[in-house]
């Protein structure tokens, strides 16, 4: 009797799992791309949201053909998108989890996003396992295609070392002077590499010391008191962080009331999210990038497609589009140059193919898919100076500078670490 | 000498929000023998409250001195709400259980709070600098620091007074210590030992509270704000020896200084010289190094 | 065995807690077989003794010898293991099981010691170990109730039955009747002690009833503030002035 | 050995779920290979419950097989599955021998928050160290199977579910046992267990470690089943909280509870998160609030009265 019941549970749960079980099924004119982005914690509204805003909205602006020439063709090879939002928080075995449930259960056709150099790393070697055709929109770390060739994963933005070794050539120029630099980096891939890149083009390009102590707080640590204090005392003139979302927010007004960006030169490869977000609170005279020719350093760029994702995106949400909604964006594009290309019902393989080495237009710069075997997205990349603007009230850039990608990304085959000690061999300027 | 100042002033800046914090977690402990995950919870919807209001007073243009009135009102608030919500709704029912089952019960309702705080005050970080703004900042020890921070030295040492007048000097106190002596022994002497509880629990909130609030201008309020704050509390009252006042102050203060010598000195074991710290103390002296005085019941 | 040798010699016995002293210089020997009935008024130091017998207290100073073996610095472990049990004035039992289950464990450790002890427990032969014991200690209509529901002469039945099942030389009762009704107290102590003499077990236990300590005992020994006043025959003992005075005092 | 209920359900249930296993889609499979990986930490959590003992902390072992696993993959690349498995159960089981030392003093509350302390200080280590994967922690390649590399997840499920089916009547044995029965004894009355002759610190120090082996295998069968290992889901506090919980969830009535427990875990906790992404916590914490209250036996005390009821 104990026998059949115990038999009634097992079958019992195994049942509830089936049942529940009933993936999506998609039809032919409409296709499913799940978008991961951080819908919540510190990095979801400086980076999270936007992002996600700027994928939805050059979605939706697809779905009915209203993007500019040359893609006013409607849908993704003809279909219509539907995305599946979903937050990329808890760490990277928890997303390696969904992305399976995303693949194998709920069947998505692509899979468009990701943010934190954790994920991406995490995942790459899942979506090679899955075979799922996969765009990574704005995770930095260079790892990804440098540690294994790739067949399913792209992504369409260039990676860590070009920030740094923008970052590093555009101090040396404007700064000549600079004695030493420290640094404040998340203890993570996308914070160790980039504090990596930097150091060591700095020991190329220049004679400045690095300090021996620099801080590798907890990502999402949230309070940098400490921290402050020890680089205020630091010798160093120059700090650098690859600082993001609310940590970097976070950072700067603490650093601010403290004085710290009056002390010392600031160089944050990402500080672009901040400048609309902080408003009148981000001290002048902070050199901030955007991982490339987005957000606050294209705010004026005169082409049909970026005026039109400027203005759309300001239309509907109030506020000018950052470094994320950009990245998203272009990504969801590479997405319809891809199925436009390989159509609707094709395969991860064709839609691998239809990607693979080519470059297309997108709404801030042409992005050529220059490395990794053609997976990996290059563009030029370029640094500003902060400036608050009393007449418009709005955080403005000077001295903007940008280099081509040849200058700052190393060579097709060549591992970026090697490619800076070698003394950046081949750097066209 | 100037790191060595640095390091002390770090330290007890450190040191100042997780004894405010603590202290509610022990004196909670103390007195319920209820060792509380949720209070994590109660620091994050302090800091929120918090921070919420300063920026809505500020934006309708209110002065921002108002900023000081808003911590302590939603301290208050947050601790008086929550805090009875939870003692009465959910605690209270479970006193006859196993005290480690309501230690789950306490974490179910932290994953829960969580999730809430999502819910009232959405994913965007909030910033309420005014305050901090407001008392501008002076030079200390060769480097800048923001008179805000350093005030948190200040309400810390207020706090610790103020329990220590609270538990030695008032009637109030010689019925907490009664009750956190010998819970048994309180009910003979004809405590209402429910009522005590109930208050215990919601002063322990708004301590719990308070802490968030008062830390709120000076970092951004994002999601995912009481993980870490509970655990170095729990290091902190174990440190000291649960249920004591002053062991929430020695163990604050060590735990304090020594990650800010972490950060200046030895960045990498910063996280983790805490938790060693904890260890130690619970290997060598279970009780604490302040362990309140326990009646012999064999 | 030469029942002239002492099976337990306690020598200068000392215990002190800071400044009471709840032993001074006790010195007993007890022959096999004897039954020694322990009185003496409310912290007389009859428990501190028990409780120093069975290793629960380590003594200041003195020895406790047992057939020969040293217990001082013993735990209760080793002297059980040593062939002394105990049954305690509050009955110790697993309240949240029932008597049978009690019992089984109980035989269990006794039976399977070391590695043995990962041998499936629920036997045939423990069983029927086990309903024997359940039989002479007439607990059989109480075996599947769970300890809590049980009164308190029962529980006290359980807690000697399961000291003994591991066949102690000696066994050790602090207190057994307290708590018993006045009607059940000689049924019950016929039951425990018919058993205990099957198996010639050397019996000390703590008593307040008088009544109970004349029935059974062969002798007795007085305790007062931490010292052995009287040693000698219940008869004796009760009409001895000391005693009368100081333990059995307010009977008058 | 296989003579009661328990152990024939655990041995044809499990065998019948391998055979079911062929046929089911892989997201089902995984549900069951990741329930039935954590579900090994539950079987150990299971029995320190029944000793009345509650680790806060088992993240540790759970992460050191983890963490073991991903280490002779990347430095020695072992990519045997059993050979991975074995290195997660020394390393937790070694661990938690030594630890046993202390924690077999411990009771309550202060044995909960040691093994808090313990674990955060690993966590603090991985998270700080870079070598170690830091925050990132490391993708792990996928496991072999007697020098095979199996094309589906197939092999692997079977796998787990032969080393679960294992586990399970090993535990259920051991329950049975003298010693095994010592739990309940000893959290009723440690006192009389010493008196009958059984030293209870030894007990609990054998049960800890067990608890340590089983938590390191599930750490170890977690990893290869997810390729990936972080300290953040491996090893923080919250991820001891889990593992409480689900123990909780499932019930210390019989070692198949556990089991169930686990799947019922992950299956919520994959549609909390598909239904309401933001909010899948408040969900997993109000489950956790009703069992606390309304079902303190858990689920298997439902089946139980199922049974009950049948009869």
């Amino acid at each position: 009797m104990k026998h059949t019941l115990i038999k009634k549970a097992l079958s019992l749960a195994a049942a509830s799992t089936m049942v529940l079980g009933v993936g999506a099924a998609h039809a032919k004119d409409s296709i499913t791309i799940a978008v991961p982005s951080f819908l919540a914690g510190g990095a979801a509204g400086p980076f999270g949201i936007p992002a996600m805003n700027g994928a939805k909205m050059v979605t939706d602006a697809i779905n009915k053909g209203t993007l500019p020439a040359p893609y006013n063709t409607k849908g993704f090879g003809g279909a219509t998108a539907e995305l599946i939002e979903l937050d990329e928080g808890g760490g990277a075995t928890k997303q390696v989890a969904e992305y399976r449930n995303l693949v194998e259960k709920r069947n998505v056709d692509a899979v468009v996003g990701y943010i934190s150099s954790g994920n991406c790393q995490a995942l790459a070697p899942i979506a090679e396992e899955l075979k799922q055709f996969t765009i990574f929109a704005t995770c930095g770390t260079p790892r990804i295609f440098e540690e294994a060739p790739r067949k399913y994963v792209f992504r369409t933005m260039g990676h860590a070392t070009g920030d740094n070794v923008a970052a590093a050539k555009y101090v040396m120029e404007k700064f000549p002077d600079v004695k030493g630099y420290t640094a404040i980096n998340q203890n993570y891939a996308w914070g160790q590499d980039s504090w990596r890149d930097f150091d060591l083009t700095m020991q190329q390009i220049s004679k400045a010391k690095a300090s021996e102590k620099v801080q590798f707080p907890k990502i999402f640590a949230g309070q940098y008191g400490s921290e402050i204090s020890a680089m205020s005392l630091d010798k160093s003139d120059l700090i650098h962080t690859s600082f993001w979302g609310g940590d970097l927010e976070g950072f700067i007004l603490q650093g601010a009331a403290r004085g710290l960006f009056k002390k010392k030169k600031s160089l944050m490869t990402v500080g672009g999210t901040a400048a609309y977000r902080l408003g009148k609170k981000l001290p002048d005279g902070l050199i901030i990038g955007a991982r490339g020719p987005y957000g606050i350093l294209v705010k004026d760029l005169d082409t049909p497609l970026n005026k039109w994702f400027v203005e759309t995106y300001k239309n509907i949400y109030g506020i000018y589009p950052s470094g994320p909604a950009y990245q998203y964006g272009q990504a969801i594009l590479a997405a319809k140059v891809a199925y436009d290309k390989a159509g609707s019902d094709a395969t991860d393989e064709q839609l691998g193919d239809a990607l693979r080495g080519i470059s297309f237009e997108a709404f801030s710069t042409t992005i050529k898919m220059a490395l990794g075997g053609g997976h990996q997205a290059v563009t030029e990349n370029g640094y500003g100076i902060t400036k608050y603007d009393e007449a418009s009230g709005e955080n403005i850039v000077t001295d903007v500078k940008f280099y081509p990608a040849s200058c700052v990304l190393p060579p097709e085959g060549v591992e970026s670490v090697e490619w800076i000690k070698g003394g950046m061999k081949g750097a066209k300027c | 000498m100037e790191t060595f100042l640095t390091i002390l002033l770090d330290g007890l800046q450190f040191s100042s929000y997780l004894f405010i914090v603590s202290a509610g977690l022990t004196i909670i402990f103390g007195v319920m023998k209820i060792l509380n995950v949720c209070h994590g919870s109660f620091y994050a919807w302090g800091a929120y409250t918090a921070a919420f209001f300063i920026g809505k007073f500020s934006d309708m243009g209110m002065p921002d001195a108002l900023g000081f009135l808003i911590i302590v009102a939603a301290a208050i608030v947050v601790g008086v709400v929550l805090g009875f919500i939870i003692e009465q709704g959910i605690l209270k029912h479970m006193y006859h259980r196993d005290e480690v089952l309501i230690v789950l019960a306490t974490f179910g309702l932290f994953l829960v709070l969580e999730d809430v705080i999502l819910i009232a005050f959405g994913t965007d970080p909030y910033f309420a600098y005014q305050p901090m703004a407001l008392l501008d900042s002076v030079e200390v020890g060769g480097i800048i620091r923001d008179v805000y921070g350093l005030s948190l030295i200040g309400v810390a040492a207020v706090v610790a007074v103020g329990c220590w007048y609270l538990l030695n000097k008032t009637k109030w106190g010689t019925i907490l210590k009664a009750v956190i002596f010998d819970r048994e022994m309180g009910i003979s002497m004809g405590i209402n030992v429910p009522l005590v509880y109930t208050m215990t629990f919601i002063g322990g909130a708004i301590l719990g509270g308070l802490g968030g609030a008062y830390i709120a201008p000076t970092i951004s309020v994002a999601p995912g704000l009481g993980t870490e704050v509970i655990v170095l509390s729990f290091a902190v009252v174990v440190v000291g020896g649960m249920g004591s006042i002053a062991g929430a102050a020695i163990g604050s203060v060590i735990i304090g200084i020594l990650r800010a010598l972490a950060v200046h000195e030895l960045p990498q074991v910063e996280l983790f010289v805490v938790f060693a710290v904890m260890a130690i103390v619970l290997v060598f002296r279970p009780e604490g190094l302040f362990a309140p005085a326990k009646p012999r019941k064999i | 065995m030469t029942s002239s040798k002492p099976i337990l010699e306690v020598r200068n016995l000392l215990k002190t807690f800071g400044a009471v002293v709840a032993a001074k210089d006790l010195c007993v020997d007890v022959s096999p077989g004897e039954i020694v009935g322990i009185i003496g008024a409310n912290g007389a130091g009859k428990t501190c003794f028990v409780n120093m017998v069975t290793g629960y207290l380590a003594p200041t100073s003195g020895s406790i010898m047992f057939e020969g073996m040293q217990l001082v610095g013993k735990g209760p472990r080793e002297v059980t293991h040593a062939g002394i049990s105990r049954s305690f004035q509050v009955s110790q039992v697993f309240h949240t099981m029932t008597v049978a289950e009690n019992l089984m464990i109980a035989l269990a450790i006794a039976e399977n010691r070391g590695m043995a002890a990962l041998k499936e427990m629920d036997t045939p032969e423990l069983r029927d170990k086990r309903d024997a014991v359940l039989k002479r200690y007439h607990l059989e209509k109480h075996r599947d109730l769970t300890v809590s529901v049980l009164s308190q002469g029962v529980r006290k039945l359980l807690d000697i039955a399961m000291a003994v099942v591991s066949k102690p030389r000696i066994l050790l009762l602090d207190e057994p009747t307290s708590g018993i009704s006045v009607e059940e107290k000689f049924d019950f102590m016929d039951v425990v002690m018919g058993s205990l003499k099957e198996d010639k077990v050397t019996v000390l236990f703590v008593e307040h009833d008088m009544e109970i300590v004349e029935r059974y005992v062969s002798r007795v020994l007085a305790f007062y503030q931490g010292e052995i006043i009287a040693d000698m025959t219940p008869k004796k003992a009760l009409a001895d002035a000391k005693v009368q005075e100081f333990v059995i005092g307010k009977r008058h | 050995m296989l003579k009661d209920t328990t152990s024939k359900v655990v041995l044809f249930g499990g065998l019948a779920l391998i055979v079911l296993g062929f046929f089911a889609p892989n997201w089902i499979v995984n549900q069951f290979m990741f329930g039935f990986s954590r579900a090994l930490a539950i079987l150990g959590l299971m029995v320190l419950w029944r000793t009345g003992l509650v680790s806060f902390g088992h993240a540790f072992y759970f992460g050191l097989g983890a963490y073991a696993v991903a280490i002779i993959d990347i430095q020695l690349g072992v990519s045997d599955v059993f050979l991975r498995l074995f290195a997660g159960a020394i390393v937790a089981g070694l661990a938690g021998f030594v630890l046993g030392f202390i924690m077999r003093n411990y009771r309550d509350i202060f044995f909960a928050m040691l093994n808090t302390a313990v674990s955060m200080v690993l966590y603090g280590i991985v998270v700080k160290t870079e070598s170690l994967g830091s925050t990132d922690g490391f993708a792990i390649s996928l496991p072999t199977i007697f020098g095979m590399a199996p094309e589906t997840k197939y092999p692997l499920f079977v796998v787990i579910t032969l080393i679960a089916i294992g586990a399970a009547l090993g535990v259920n044995y051991y329950l049975k046992s003298t010693a095994g029965r010592l739990t309940t004894a000893i959290r009723d009355n440690e006192i009389r267990v010493e008196y009958l002759g059984y030293s209870v610190a030894r007990a609990i120090h054998l049960k800890y470690t067990l608890s340590a082996i089983l938590a390191g295998c599930a750490g170890a069968l977690m990893a290869n089943s997810l390729g990936q290992v972080d300290p953040d889901s491996m090893i923080n506090w919250t991820v001891s909280g889990e593992l409480v919980f689900v123990t909780i969830l499932s019930g210390p009535g019989n070692v198949i509870a556990p089991f169930i427990g686990s799947l019922v875990f992950e299956v919520l906790r994959t549609y909390a998160f598909e239904l309401a992404p933001q909010a899948w916590q408040l969900i997993v914490g109000a489950t956790f609030l009703t069992v606390i209250f309304f079902l303190p036996g858990g689920i298997w005390s439902l089946i139980a009265k199922l049974g009950r009821n049948k009869s």
